[in-house]
């Protein structure tokens, strides 16, 4: 008896594992629509309810999610629906349709990458949620992997967060494949070189005018990663001994690079070495913890040389009460601050902190104007067609054309949204893309730094400040 | 004092012991002689704690312990010199000592066996600051039976005792075991040389293949011609 | 020294041990399992299902590889290894340059960067296994953690490409259903080839090795040598592993080759499964992709006023699982898993 | 050049300082119980968070210095739940520790990611004790980076003091040394085991403690970076050996600032020293300088 009961008891069991299993499968692959995403208004941020999945265009962004970049990258794409869904969609042959946005946790900020998780996640927003438009990336490494699931499928991608060189080059290179690639945020390193170069150029000139030339030495500290070798190359160029401004005798004196799990312990030896080095000027290009722990030095330290470069932590509202104030002085670069730019920066700076609190990264930048710029493609042709219809709309947004008819452009918030047609990149360069010098200045206040003339033109940017040097610098320049 | 029942312990399925029965009355001094081997230094170590039997029983002053561990068992009053010495090479013979004392709470008592343990092997009183690595061998097996001792147990048990030493020094460490009888420490003594170790204990058991195959006094046990033989050598 | 006569006299006794194989309760079981992956690829056409889900199981397979190599020479052979990135990476590394920069086809670089590999693990191993245990392991890491920054090193870009890596390479099929297909054909390969060395003379030794070097030393087995062969197959496999993982990923980059957090994947998967049983490295990589996966599927549930996001809490839930199974279930999950479900169809059939 | 020594000299005591306490309770869980604690990092990188998360509370304004009496009891408190719970159950397979402590680490470092302030870096400056320099030969020394060196010195001599001389301490040598005999006699083997992981955990929080002020924290997972340059160092002296690991952590200060000053590109290649090192003694001296040979 006891026996038919255990009996009966298994084959329950094993019959409950196996309907189960199976209906779990039928659940997973063969039901209709079965691992289908479906759209609805949810997905949709200010459209009203009850839309059916065909009026939504669909956004996929891809990022780390819980990460600052990632973050970024949809807070702006949400931000950027949300204006134009409020604002009653797109027409579109005589149909509305909303944007959708939705993401992806590709884990790319994850110091231990695992490039799996981004390629799964781009296929996720590709064969799942059947995406029509890409917008995101931030680590350089990852989004080369994933950026193949976009092109192999013809979808528009817009990167907001790699700066490397190479992915606009593979559009020059190999058009065919490459075309649906875009860049619309971080400025290519190039550019950002040649930026950091005029900026300081200028600054060493003015300075040198005010102290009687004071500023001979230079010194560049950055990490030893790719990201950061075209920047350094230029600089050891025009700041070497065989540069061409040899006039102004500006010397490279001291050149670090670090790998970038250093400590504080290293970073206070770098920080030593740059000050036996007699440097005035030290150029960081950083973009991990090695800025937080160069700016405390400095705070304690009171070294006889100015921080002017790239520090991406310190691009946060909230690096000020990261550093209990240490990184007064520094002055760093970055794409967007609350200044106009362009006429829509300062009223997208206030609806982004009126939407999420903080003020936006680059990647939320990038990727507000990324949206806009392809429903500005997608208004003006009527169409939804990635090739040859979107892209070749998009191309026509050159310097060219924009600057003979800025009002025929979609107007973009870091900088007049032009592109190069045949490297889909962004241009870079007053009025263009162009970056703003900031220095952290007492009671956690972050101002734009005049450019002398030579970046941008000052006196249409509000919010510039005036450079203040750190006392002791003033003490030991004029003495 | 001790009564052990019909233990049995495996090693993984080596048979180690079986149906082992042992009892040992208060203040006696009992040897277990047998060959290499034959589960001598496993008795030890069950009764100690360091292995669990298998099966069967122990009772120490009437009281079970064959499920306790080592530590517990000590601060019962059973202190095990363990074969090969086991001593803590790296410290000076006064840490040993004062590991050895471990359980002791009490100061005076703590002094009190450190005198008694001194006056027994003064040569340890001379090497006090030395790192008992650097002993001899005959020092590190006084050593190993002083740090038995320093726990003031009611019962020691004491593993091969004369294992590598010179004929000499092997005398001397007997003396001592006869010497702490006396004082009136219940010993349970488990040693190869059978002739050694019959001189001095009252009751002897012979342990093969791990089963006690014989018991009895001196005396008793002298008669028996394979004793004599095998163990004897006469 | 290969003996024709002996390879013959298996190869008709195989059919027969094939036989009584399945009849047994884990053939069976094994059957199924190959079975169920063997139709999987034909119950959806859908998209969603070929491109994500399909593509999720190619993914296990290239980790079941990589955990079994990992198996052989940790749970096996008892050198463990927390630098199986090595060969994982360099096979990876190797692949890619060859199929991008010297137009190498697919399958003669999978071949190359497995046999360089093997290489690897001479070179490596001959130095590294004097070490034991622990040791052995910081050895391997530390490897693992040099080439790992040697290559992200911004200066040494331009010989080893520094932290970007080589990117945009064929896939390794036109169709993730083939791909799945090699895949499938290539793990049960691999299978098949590492449980019968771990059942073979081979295996035993090596198995001999683990548990008692002294002895084995002592019995005639040149331990050294046979520690060395089990580390250049274990390579073999690694190497595998990595080629195909290239491919699936289409690029290279240091951390996402040569990162800790890939050995840690092999070990993890390996013994999630359960140690030196070679078949749960397979179940542990399943397991592991497949939670990752549901996890991220499951996305945001709402209890109340409380929104759990289990796709953000993956990898905390995923610490959790592990530091759990561990604890409970020291030796893995397969062998308690067969022998619950074999209690099981025993009481179905009354037995 | 007398600035480049100086600024050599200076940080490798620095450096050293800060493995020696780190790598010290590595070491020491590692002699005591065979333990490899991966999870030793992740102790350092959690004080860190504890500290800061605690100075971010209102309840603590003012009252900053209790947070460094919580912290270290948490921390403390969180090494003695690892062993009692995970790594005591296991404790004869080693590969089973391993992993446990391995998915400890990254449970921990997860926790820290999804905090609010776990993906940013930060500075916990306000518990620093001291501001300020003093020039020395041209070099700027930094007082509480004095401080710190002077607290592991006096923190490394204090160890050595109960090591050696209190009862727990001389048992738990006991224990290091030979553990069965240990129970003999009448030591608790596990509960010095216990005392020791705590003890280890308590040192990693004291070096959090008065390191990160200093310093900075570098996010969540930079406690794996910690924990192999303590593997570098105990390898480096030989495992389980505490004169061997303050050594060793010494020379390994040394050999990184050595890089970082005098090595061309020695920056981007001062991290690989240690790995370095790690491979070349455990190829000439597998125990470590000052390790024993049957420790192997």
């Amino acid at each position: 008896m006891e026996k038919l009961a255990k009996r009966i008891i298994a084959i329950v069991i094993i019959a409950g594992l196996g309907v189960g299993g199976g209906l779990g499968a039928w659940f997973l692959f063969l039901a209709p629509g079965a691992g289908e995403y479906s759209w609805s208004s949810k997905d949709c941020p200010g459209a009203p309810s009850g839309i059916s999945s065909d009026q939504i265009i669909k956004f996929g962004i891809t990022g780390d999610v819980g990460e600052i970049t990632g973050d970024g990258a949809w807070e702006g794409c949400y931000l950027a629906a949300k204006e134009i869904n409020e604002a009653g969609g797109i027409k579109i042959n005589d149909t509305t349709y909303y944007i959708g946005v939705t993401r992806e946790d590709s884990d790319e900020a994850n110091p231990n990458l695992v490039t799996s998780r981004g390629i799964a996640a781009a296929e996720r927003l590709v064969y799942n949620k059947k995406v029509q438009f890409g917008i995101g990336g931030f680590r350089s490494e990852a989004l080369l992997a994933y950026q193949e699931v976009f092109m192999d499928n013809e979808i528009i991608f817009i990167n907001t967060g790699a700066a490397t060189d190479v992915f606009c080059e593979n559009v020059r290179s190999w058009y065919t494949r490459y075309k649906y690639f875009w860049r619309s945020m971080p400025i290519n390193s190039s550019s950002l070189g040649e930026q950091i170069f005029n900026y300081l150029f200028r600054l060493i000139y003015v300075l040198n005018a005010t102290y009687s030339g004071e500023i001979a030495n230079v010194g560049i500290i950055y990490e030893d990663l790719t990201w950061t070798e075209d920047l350094v190359t230029g600089i050891e160029y025009y700041f070497g001994p065989y540069g061409p401004l040899p006039a102004y005798r500006n010397m490279l004196t001291a050149n670090i690079p670090y790998d970038v799990t250093l400590t504080a312990a290293d970073m206070l030896t770098h920080v030593n070495t740059l000050m036996a080095a007699d440097c005035d000027i030290v150029i960081p290009i950083i973009s991990a913890q090695g800025g937080l722990m160069l700016m405390q030095h400095y705070a304690t330290l009171q070294p006889n040389f100015l921080v002017v470069g790239i520090d991406v932590q310190s691009q946060l509202d909230t690096f000020w009460t990261q550093t209990n104030g240490d990184c007064i002085y520094e002055i760093q670069m970055q794409s967007i601050h609350v200044t106009n730019k362009t006429p829509t920066t300062i009223p997208f700076w206030n609806a982004f902190r009126a939407e999420w609190g903080h003020d936006p990264l680059y990647t939320a930048s990038g990727s507000y104007d990324a949206l806009n710029f392809i429903v500005w493609a997608i208004n003006e042709t009527q169409s939804l067609q990635a090739y040859p219809t979107l892209t070749q709309k998009m191309e026509t947004a050159t310097k060219a054309n924009i600057l003979a008819n800025p009002e025929l452009f979609p107007s973009s918030v870091g900088g007049l949204g032009a592109y190069w047609p045949t490297t889909h990149d962004l241009v870079a360069g007053y009025p263009f893309g162009f970056t703003l010098f900031c220095q952290w200045q007492a009671n956690a206040t972050k101002v734009i730094m005049p450019s002398y003339n030579s970046v941008y033109i000052d006196s249409q940017l509000s919010n510039i400040g005036t450079l203040i040097l750190p006392p002791w610098l003033i003490t030991d320049w004029t003495t | 004092m001790l009564e052990i029942k019909k233990i049995y312990h495996y090693y993984g399925k080596a048979k180690a012991l079986e149906e082992i029965s042992l009892k040992i009355e208060e203040k006696a001094l009992d040897a277990v002689i047998g060959p290499n081997g034959a589960g001598k230094s496993t008795l030890l170590r069950v009764i100690s704690g360091l292995e669990e039997p298998d099966r069967g029983k122990i009772e120490f002053l009437g009281e079970r312990i064959d499920k306790l561990k080592a530590h517990k068992i000590t601060k019962k009053g059973i202190s095990h010199c363990p074969e090969r010495r086991r001593l803590f090479f790296d410290m000076s013979v006064a840490d040993n000592l004062k590991m050895g004392a471990y359980p002791v709470k009490n100061k005076e008592v703590y002094k009190a066996m450190k005198n008694f343990v001194y006056e027994l092997f003064p040569r340890l009183n001379e090497r006090r600051k030395q790192r008992a690595g650097t002993l001899s061998g005959g020092e590190q097996q006084m050593l190993a039976i002083a740090r038995a001792l320093m726990s003031k147990p009611k019962l020691l048990l004491l593993d091969e005792p004369s294992l590598g030493l010179a004929p000499k020094i092997k005398k001397r460490i007997f003396d001592v075991i006869e010497k702490i009888k006396q004082e009136g420490t219940t010993t349970l003594l488990v040693e190869q040389d059978a002739v050694l170790a019959m001189d001095i204990a009252e009751n002897i058991h012979l342990l093969e293949e791990g089963k006690i195959e014989m018991r009895g006094t001196k005396k008793e046990l002298e008669k028996e011609p394979r004793i004599k033989q095998v163990y004897l050598g006469i | 020294m290969l003996n024709l006569k002996i390879v013959k006299e298996k190869m008709n006794e195989f059919p027969s041990y094939l036989k009584s194989w399945v009849k047994t309760f884990t053939g069976s079981l094994t059957i199924f399992c190959l079975l169920i992956l063997f139709v999987m690829p034909f119950l959806s056409a859908n998209q969603s299902f070929t491109h994500v889900f399909l593509r999720q199981f190619s993914l296990a397979m290239i980790f079941a590889i990589f955990a079994a190599s990992w198996d052989l020479l940790t749970g096996i052979s008892g050198q463990i290894s927390f630098g199986h990135a090595i060969f994982f990476g360099i096979s990876g590394y190797i692949c890619a340059y060859l199929i991008k920069y010297q137009s190498f086809p697919i399958w003669i670089s999978i071949i190359i960067s497995t046999v360089v590999a093997v290489f690897f693990g001479l070179a490596i191993g001959f130095p590294l296994l004097r070490l034991k245990g622990p040791y052995l392991a910081l050895g391997t890491l530390a490897m693992s953690l040099i080439l790992l920054k040697l290559f992200l090193m911004g200066s040494l870009a331009d010989w080893l490409f520094g932290s970007e890596g080589i990117s945009a390479l064929p896939g390794l099929a036109a169709t993730p259903v083939i791909e799945y297909f090699i895949l499938f054909i290539f793990m049960i390969l691999t299978f098949v080839i590492l449980i019968q060395i771990s059942k073979s003379k081979f295996g035993t030794i090596l198995k001999s090795i683990r548990d008692d070097e002294v002895g084995s030393d002592a019995s005639g087995i040149n331990t050294t040598k046979y520690k060395i062969y089990a580390f250049m197959l274990s390579s073999f496999f690694a190497g595998l592993a990595g080629g195909f993982y290239a491919l699936y990923i289409g690029a290279v980059n240091p951390t996402g080759n040569f990162g800790t957090v890939l050995s840690f994947f092999a070990i993890l998967m390996a013994s999630l499964g359960g140690l030196a049983t070679i078949s749960g490295a397979a179940l542990g990589a399943f397991f592991f992709i497949f939670l990752e996966y549901a996890l991220i599927e499951i996305g945001v549930v709402e209890i109340g006023n409380l929104a759990i996001d289990f796709g953000l809490y993956k990898f905390a839930i995923f610490a959790v699982i592990l530091i759990v199974i561990i604890r409970f279930a020291e030796h893995g999950i397969l062998k308690p898993l067969l022998e619950r479900l074999k209690d099981l169809w025993d009481l179905l059939l009354g037995r | 050049m007398i600035v480049d020594i100086m600024n050599m000299l200076f940080n490798g005591t620095l450096t050293g300082a800060v493995y020696a306490l780190i790598a010290m309770g590595y070491s020491l869980v590692y002699g005591v119980g065979g333990i490899m604690n991966l999870s030793h990092g992740a102790y350092f990188m959690l004080t860190g968070y504890l500290l800061l998360w605690m100075l971010q509370t209102p309840f603590f304004i003012g009252l900053e210095w209790l947070t460094v009496v919580f912290a270290l009891i948490i921390i403390t408190v969180i090494g003695g739940l690892t062993f009692l719970l995970l790594v005591k159950p296991l404790q004869d397979s080693h590969v089973a520790v391993v992993i446990v402590t391995f998915g400890l680490a990254f449970l921990l470092e997860q926790v820290v990611l999804i905090s609010p302030s776990g993906t940013e870096v930060w500075s916990i400056g306000q518990l620093r004790l001291f501001q300020g320099y003093t020039m020395v030969f041209g070099y700027p020394i930094v007082h509480q980076y004095v401080f710190l060196i002077v607290m592991s010195i006096v923190i490394v001599l204090l160890f050595a003091l109960f090591i050696n001389k209190s009862k727990l301490g001389k048992s738990i040598r006991a224990v290091s040394q030979d553990r069965e005999a240990a129970g003999l006699m009448g030591i608790n083997a596990s509960r010095i085991l216990l005392y020791t992981v705590m003890i280890s955990a308590l040192l990693a929080g004291l070096a959090a403690f008065l390191y990160l002020p200093g310093a900075s924290l570098d996010g969540p997972s930079m406690g794996w970076g910690y924990l192999l340059n303590s593997f570098a160092v105990v390898i480096l002296g030989g495992m389980g050996s505490l004169i061997g690991s303050v050594a060793g952590a010494f020379i390994v200060g040394y050999t990184i600032s050595f890089t970082n000053v005098f090595v061309p590109y020695g920056p981007s290649w001062a991290h690989l020293v240690p790995i370095i090192i790690i491979i070349v003694i455990l190829l000439i001296r597998p125990q470590g300088l000052f390790g024993k040979k049957e420790l192997r």
